[in-house]
């Protein structure tokens, strides 16, 4: 147990107002995270991940999106409670996120630089004002900043792009490029924290394991703590240092990665799918197993345990009430096949 | 399973239904914009009013003159006042509303059928046919679309049919472009090649498979330029090259109103509200038939 | 670059010596004479005929067209009709005044369009945006003649704060201008709105958020300026059109303007300065979209890679 | 770097703005005691011989000097720079006494050279045929006598020679400048061209050397004001001081304010409706005089022409040689008109359209239209350009025309006599009456008053009742001034000598 709470989070209920109706992204998820740590996030798509990193980066789609209960305290500070300012200055500075997608997620029309430049600069001025001028800060007069360029430089090195190649555009650049570029934008202001929604998601698998290489790489040089937002269980194994999986904006299985990795541990229902919808070598079975069915409509969430309409081990009292977590150290799972039993 | 489902039905059946549902769902959704259903009762009331007021007044009545009752302010019996010679300046809006909508509705089904069979020609066979029906259309792009019709109207004459004629001409590129690329865009889709490996033919490809799939963009735009068309005709009778007075069209009203503008702004300020109104009114048709058609783009 | 602008004023040629003959062709279709437009009501037989002879009239019409063009190439565009003067003398006395009008236009419609366009954008389902929505949509409405004939009731005839007529001083241009932008300036609302909630949708933008980046600051250095890409193309067929839409805008407050001098000219069959009107329009017309393209160039680094 | 690339473009976009302005600078113009005239349209050039443009010649009223000038109230001619003439007997050869020390604005003595030439260069100048039309031979005699030797007897001459269209100019200055000549004039009038700016506004200067002394106002400027009601605004706002051809709806107006006047009077020129009587069913007289019976003058003048005019029930004045009141008369009697319809018998109902161009005309169109529907005749009204209405109106491709006419003289034979004679250019609705043909010219060679009068008098009367057009209203000429502007009258042709006007001390 190195270090301290980093990140808190507690009894996170986030909802989006939409035209058909309210979508309960996410329903009460607590999470703890420590310095220097690697939080995996799993789950399919829609489960509520990255409604959760957008609610930490309070970045919800302004209209539609937003937390109604709960806490997010970023050390010791409650997130929630910033005004639009002062969560300016976390935003890139101690907390950072990568995208998905780095073919989209960099502006197409400022060179590679520019946008990294970017973050130092916004928050360098940071500490001298606090007025709201957006033009100070621009590149027009920032321009021949060595200090700037120089660290740029470094971190372009650091992840792999010739410092040459960085007055090009993103369009000139690959997509294993372009993330390095994310991962650079990411990492130069030395954030606590750093969100990654699933970084590799959208690139070759020779590139991924690149991307994964130097993020690892990154992190054990600045001693950054990361939530990684995936649904590849294999990344999750190689760099995590703990899972949580999501269903249906609810974590219903968190645990170290070898109380998760370990077979003969209890396990969530859906995390047993999961593990069984992966083909694996050492095993003899002859086909994959899927899990049957689909994610319940996020509008009409059942008030009982959200799994059990596709899980093959459903109870009766699974339709009727949602479980309580059950702990064993670290490992916490939220289901009524071990409600039985005190402890897992 | 899709097959389970239809056994048994005719495959015109199973068109219709389709159809049905689409239709349902644009009007459904066509229903809920507010500003559309704004515009379409306006334009209703305007298109019932107008043809009431034929069975109401005689015609006679609204382009005879009358110079002892000229320029009267707004009363019970003349609702909008009189104008210059007399004649009842509400009838004639009223009245009006046939004319305008008339020249719309006409001569953009006109240049939508035009447009559209050049379009789709161009689209359809692509090449060198493509090519010069291209730089024709770029070479009407070139002219400002009034300017043509002027011209057009000053060798043709004056009158309805002309202006109608005229602006018919004038907006065929528009219609034609939007065809082209509508075709183009569909013709190289899955079902179109699977249409003609079935043995289709190009007449049937074109109007079964095609055109049913490129409606929506059309018929957006067929009713945005309703409001445009019936703007350009008024234009051009305003500056004295569409109708002739004493027909009861809005852009005639205007100008007769404009002489005695600085004394009974109201000659001048009910017809143009009239045009306004019902511009805006396809406007909002217009918009709505978008944003039904087309939920993404809202 | 250069090349492929020289490359695109060479393309303009075949539009231009198509709208030539278009024009030309249906000029030709317009009842009346020359020759007695030019001499007047009281001249005598004889002198129209010879005059008639003397124009080429009575040539057929291809050969007509063909001494016409061979004499624009050398930069004779012929005399008008209706004043016995060269074109080019009035048309170059008018032609600031169109250009002038459509540049002030055009400017009163960006700077009120855009920005209410993007308050309208960040402020979505607002008051201010269904009211910028219903407005906008007013003015694409309205009939640039009747707009005209409102300003002039209120601001000349009521308030008397602006001449009404003429183009002499700035101050005559500001309500032709007004008139002329209203349509332009509710597209360009428009389009801003749309095309900046478009961008803000983008990944980038969240990527520019999460750097830590204020909400002008997104807008103004990130948003704004991919938005701008789509925005230039409305701003260059706004202008467009203005040339175009001159000739009511003109007419309405007698600016004696290429429009104006144009509904003059097509009224009494001068085909000289209808043409050479028709063809200085397209040309710029053809210009502005030249530079509408240069303009991508400079602001989105993807597209010009084409030019090489 | 992009950003700089931006910047660049603005920088571009705002050079391009900058270079449409400056393309152009805006200038002032002296407003005191400066007179500011505006009129519906702008002058083709400053060519005296080569200028019909109604606003052309408006200006060069004032930019030259013809041999003699027509007072405007009584239509006298008298000298300028001819300093008296005389006729020969049998009307057809004119001696003028050309006027000694006449200058030319650039400060040159007029010869009797330059006279002669001003003429001949006339007589070859199709433009300058309201003028010239009639003269075969000009040539100098002695040292300060011009003889013009006309191809018939023609009492309208001095009118015609009183024209703007046959101004003195400067033979060296013409044969200098050639072309450039109609753009940079010297002449010897009153005033001299300062400025030009085309389609706007043209800008004089008193002539230091002028031979009648110095005009009392000393700069002039005409400006174009297309729209006659947004004059009507610029002249209450005293933005500009006089308004030629104030549209009548605007005449109670201008009546009650304090600063402005308003000053009419006839003019040579009628308006009138015209029956094609080569075409069915005009060639029917039952089917003219029921049309006749139709119209309703007193309501057409007052009730949409608001009073600019004078009815008329023929084709002249009664202060005209040969006016006589003993000509068919056709009030307004629809019972008559639908009765004479009835004689009529028309068989086949046909489409018929009423032929016209201007505004004013369209009025008076939809009102004979409505009274036409009342006796049961539906037409049509076919306005068309100007252009369009002389080409079908020459080939007599018409049913109905509403017109105005403007001649030069007040006389009979210049109302109608290219009008109606047969064969004539403007006879274009297949009228031929031998006898009015008969009297016609007899009155152009009869020297003696009386018996021209008794001539007219025949031919009014008989008009009168073959009918090949209507007359409906006799038009009058206006402009509308400043009050402190003094020494003006409505001059028929609407040409006014601003040398005659001054301002009130």
């Amino acid at each position: 147990m190195n270090g301290n709470p980093l990140l808190e989070i507690e009894d996170l209920f986030t909802v989006y107002n939409t035209e058909i109706g309210v979508v309960k992204a996410i329903n009460g998820i607590s999470l703890q995270l420590r310095e220097g740590m690697t939080l995996g996030l799993v789950g399919e798509t829609g489960a509520g991940k990255t409604t959760t990193a957008l609610s930490i980066m309070r970045l919800l789609p302004e209209k539609t999106g937003k937390v109604i209960k709960g806490a997010i305290k970023f050390e010791g500070k409650n997130l929630l409670d910033l005004d639009e300012f002062e969560m300016e200055k976390i935003r890139g500075k101690e907390i950072s996120m990568i995208f998905q997608d780095p073919l989209s997620s960099l502006n197409p029309i400022m060179t590679v630089a520019d946008q990294i430049e970017e973050v130092l600069m916004i928050h360098q001025s940071d500490k001298k004002k606090k007025s709201y001028n957006f033009l100070q800060n621009s590149q027009l007069f920032l321009r021949s900043n060595t200090k700037i360029e120089r660290k740029t430089d470094e971190i372009l090195e650091l992840v792999g792009i010739s410092s040459d190649r960085k007055r090009e555009f993103p369009h000139q650049f690959s997509g294993g490029m372009k993330q390095r570029v994310s991962i650079a934008m990411a990492l130069i202001c030395n954030p606590k924290l750093i969100i990654a929604d699933e970084p590799t998601t959208a690139l070759d698998v020779t590139i991924q394991a690149q991307v994964i290489e130097i993020m690892e790489k990154l992190k054990q040089q600045l001693n950054t703590a990361m939530i990684l937002i995936t649904h590849d269980l294999g990344i999750v194994a190689s760099i995590c240092d703990e899972i949580a999986i999501m269903y249906a904006g609810e974590i219903i299985e968190f645990g170290t990665v070898e109380d998760i990795f370990d077979r003969n541990k209890k396990h969530h229902p859906y995390t047993q799918g999961l593990f069984d919808s992966i083909p694996r070598l050492d095993d003899d079975k002859p086909r994959l197993k899927p899990i049957r069915g689909l994610m319940p409509d996020p509008t009409d969430l059942p008030a009982s345990c959200k799994f059990h309409p596709r899980c093959d081990f459903c109870m009766d009292i699974c339709t009727k009430q949602n479980p309580l977590p059950l702990k064993e150290q670290m490992h916490m799972i939220r289901c009524h096949l071990y409600s039985g039993s005190k402890e897992l | 399973m899709s097959k389970k489902l239809y056994d048994g039905l005719e495959s015109k059946e199973i068109n219709r239904i389709k159809k049905k549902s689409q239709v349902q769902f644009v009007l459904s959704h066509l229903f809920k914009n507010r500003l559309a259903v704004a515009g379409i009762l306006f334009l209703s009331i305007m298109i019932i009013s107008s043809i009431a007021i034929g069975f109401l007044v005689d015609y006679k009545v609204i382009v005879k003159h009358d110079l002892r009752n000229k320029l009267l302010g707004v009363s019970a019996r003349y609702w909008f006042g009189t104008d210059g010679f007399g004649r009842n300046l509400f009838y004639r809006i009223i009245y009006g509303a046939r004319i305008s909508l008339m020249i719309g509705f006409v001569s953009v089904a006109g240049s939508t059928v035009l447009g559209g069979t050049i379009g789709s020609i161009a689209g359809y066979y692509g090449g060198k046919l493509d090519i010069i029906i291209m730089r024709f259309i770029d070479i009407q792009m070139a002219i400002p679309s009034t300017l043509f019709a002027i011209c057009i109207v000053s060798v043709l004459g004056t009158g309805i049919t002309n202006l109608l004629l005229a602006i018919m001409i004038a907006d065929i590129p528009q219609f034609a472009l939007i065809f082209r690329s509508s075709v183009m865009s569909v013709k190289n889709s899955e079902f179109v090649e699977a249409a003609r490996s079935n043995g289709c033919s190009t007449y049937r490809i074109i109007f079964r498979h095609i055109l049913p799939n490129c409606m929506g963009p059309i018929i957006v735009q067929a009713t945005l330029n309703l409001g445009g068309v019936i703007l350009t005709a008024a234009s051009l009778s305003f500056i004295g090259l569409g109708v002739m007075p004493p027909t009861p069209e809005w852009g005639v009203i205007l100008t007769e109103g404009q002489e005695y503008m600085r004394d009974f702004p109201t000659l001048v300020i009910f017809p143009g509200l009239a045009i306004m109104l019902t511009v805006l009114a396809c406007n909002f048709i217009g918009d709505g038939l978008r944003d039904a058609l087309d939920p993404k783009l809202k | 670059m250069y090349k492929y602008i020289l490359k695109r004023l060479l393309l303009m040629i075949p539009v231009l010596i198509g709208i030539s003959f278009v024009i030309f062709l249906i000029m030709s279709f317009m009842p009346g004479n020359p020759a007695r437009l030019l001499l007047g009501e009281k001249a005598t037989p004889a002198a129209v005929e010879k005059l008639t002879e003397e124009l080429g009239l009575n040539d057929p019409f291809f050969f007509r067209y063909y001494s016409y063009m061979k004499n624009v190439l050398q930069g004779n565009f012929g005399i008008s009709y209706r004043t016995g003067m060269p074109v080019i003398y009035e048309i170059r006395a008018r032609f600031p005044t169109t250009l002038k009008l459509a540049f002030f236009s055009i400017i009163i419609a960006i700077i009120v369009g855009i920005p209410i366009g993007i308050l309208s954008a960040v402020k979505q389902y607002s008051f201010i945006d269904t009211l910028s929505t219903v407005l906008s949509m007013g003015f694409i409405s309205v009939p640039p003649f009747w707009l005209g004939l409102l300003l002039i009731i209120l601001f000349s005839l009521k308030l008397g704060w602006v001449p009404s007529y003429g183009s002499d001083s700035l101050k005559h241009f500001i309500l032709p201008a007004l008139t002329s932008s209203a349509c332009s300036f509710a597209t360009l609302l428009r389009m801003t709105r749309s095309t900046i909630l478009e961008v803000i949708r983008q990944d980038y933008i969240k990527t520019a958020y999460a750097k830590g980046a204020s909400k002008p600051r997104v807008i103004f250095i990130h948003t704004l300026r991919n938005a701008l890409i789509p925005l230039i193309t409305v701003i260059g067929i706004n202008f467009g059109n203005m040339l175009g839409g001159s000739i009511i805008t003109e007419s309405v407050f007698g600016m004696s303007g290429l429009g104006n001098l144009l509904v003059l000219s097509i009224r009494s069959k001068d085909v000289p300065s209808v043409m050479a009107s028709t063809l200085l329009l397209a040309t710029l017309f053809g210009i502005v979209n030249l530079i509408v393209d240069l303009a991508y160039a400079f602001i989105d680094p993807r597209i010009k890679f084409h030019y090489r | 770097m992009n950003m700089r690339r931006f910047v660049f473009a603005v920088c571009l976009m705002l050079f391009l703005f900058s270079t449409a302005f400056s393309l152009q600078s805006v200038y002032a113009t002296a407003k005191d005691n400066t007179l500011i005239i505006a009129h519906y349209g702008d002058t083709p050039n400053f060519d005296t011989h080569n200028n019909i443009n109604d606003n052309g010649m408006r200006i060069n009223t004032i930019l030259y000097d013809p041999l003699v000038r027509m007072d405007n109230e009584t239509y006298e001619i008298y000298p300028c720079i001819a300093e008296s003439w005389s006729v020969s007997e049998d009307g057809t050869e004119y001696l003028f006494k050309i006027k000694k020390g006449v200058k030319f604005s650039d400060g040159t003595e007029m010869k009797l050279s330059d006279v002669v030439f001003s003429m001949q260069r006339g007589m070859e100048s199709p433009k300058a045929v309201p003028s010239f039309a009639r003269v075969i031979k000009a040539e100098g005699i002695g040292d300060d006598t011009l003889k013009l030797t006309l191809d018939g007897p023609y009492p309208e001459f001095l009118f015609a020679l009183a024209l703007p269209t046959a101004g003195i100019v400067s033979e060296k200055a013409v044969k200098d400048k050639g072309e450039d000549f109609s753009m940079d004039p010297v002449t010897t009038g009153p005033y001299m061209l300062v400025d030009w700016r085309i389609g706007e506004r043209v800008l004089f200067k008193a002539n230091p050397n002028y031979h009648m002394g110095e005009a009392p106002i000393k700069n002039v400027e005409y400006r174009v004001i297309t729209d006659p009601n947004a004059a009507v605004i610029s002249l209450e706002a005293g933005d500009i001081d006089a308004y030629v051809g104030v549209p009548p709806s605007s005449f109670k107006r201008i009546n009650k304010s304090p600063t402005l006047e308003l000053h009419t009077g006839l003019s040579f020129g009628f308006t009138f409706i015209q029956l094609n009587m080569a075409r069915s069913p005009f060639d029917n007289p039952l089917v003219r005089q029921a049309i006749a019976h139709a119209i309703d003058k007193e309501e057409i003048l007052y009730g949409i022409f608001e009073g600019d005019g004078e009815i008329v029930d023929t084709f002249a004045l009664p202060t005209y040689l040969g006016f006589t009141d003993e000509v068919e008369k056709y009030p307004f009697d629809l019972e008559k008109s639908q009765q004479l319809i009835e004689e009529a018998n028309l068989s086949e109902k046909t489409e018929i359209s009423i032929l016209l161009y201007t505004a004013k005309m369209s009025k008076l169109s939809q009102v004979l239209q409505d009274s036409l529907a009342d006796i049961g005749i539906d037409v049509k009204i076919n306005q068309v350009e100007r252009s369009a209405f002389n080409d079908a109106k020459q080939r007599g491709d018409f049913d109905i025309i509403c017109d105005g006419n403007t001649f030069t003289a007040p006389t009979v034979d210049e109302s109608i006599y290219t009008v109606v004679r047969t064969g004539e250019y403007f006879n274009d609705n297949g009228y031929s009456n031998p006898d009015v043909d008969q009297w016609l010219d007899e009155a152009r060679v009869t020297v003696n008053d009386n018996d021209r009068a008794e001539l007219y008098k025949k031919v009014l009367v008989q008009l009168s009742k073959d009918l090949p057009m209507i007359p409906i209203t006799w038009n009058k000429a206006n402009i509308a001034t400043n009050k402190n502007l003094l020494g003006v009258t409505a001059n028929p042709w609407s040409f006014y000598n601003v040398y005659d006007f001054y301002w009130q001390e």
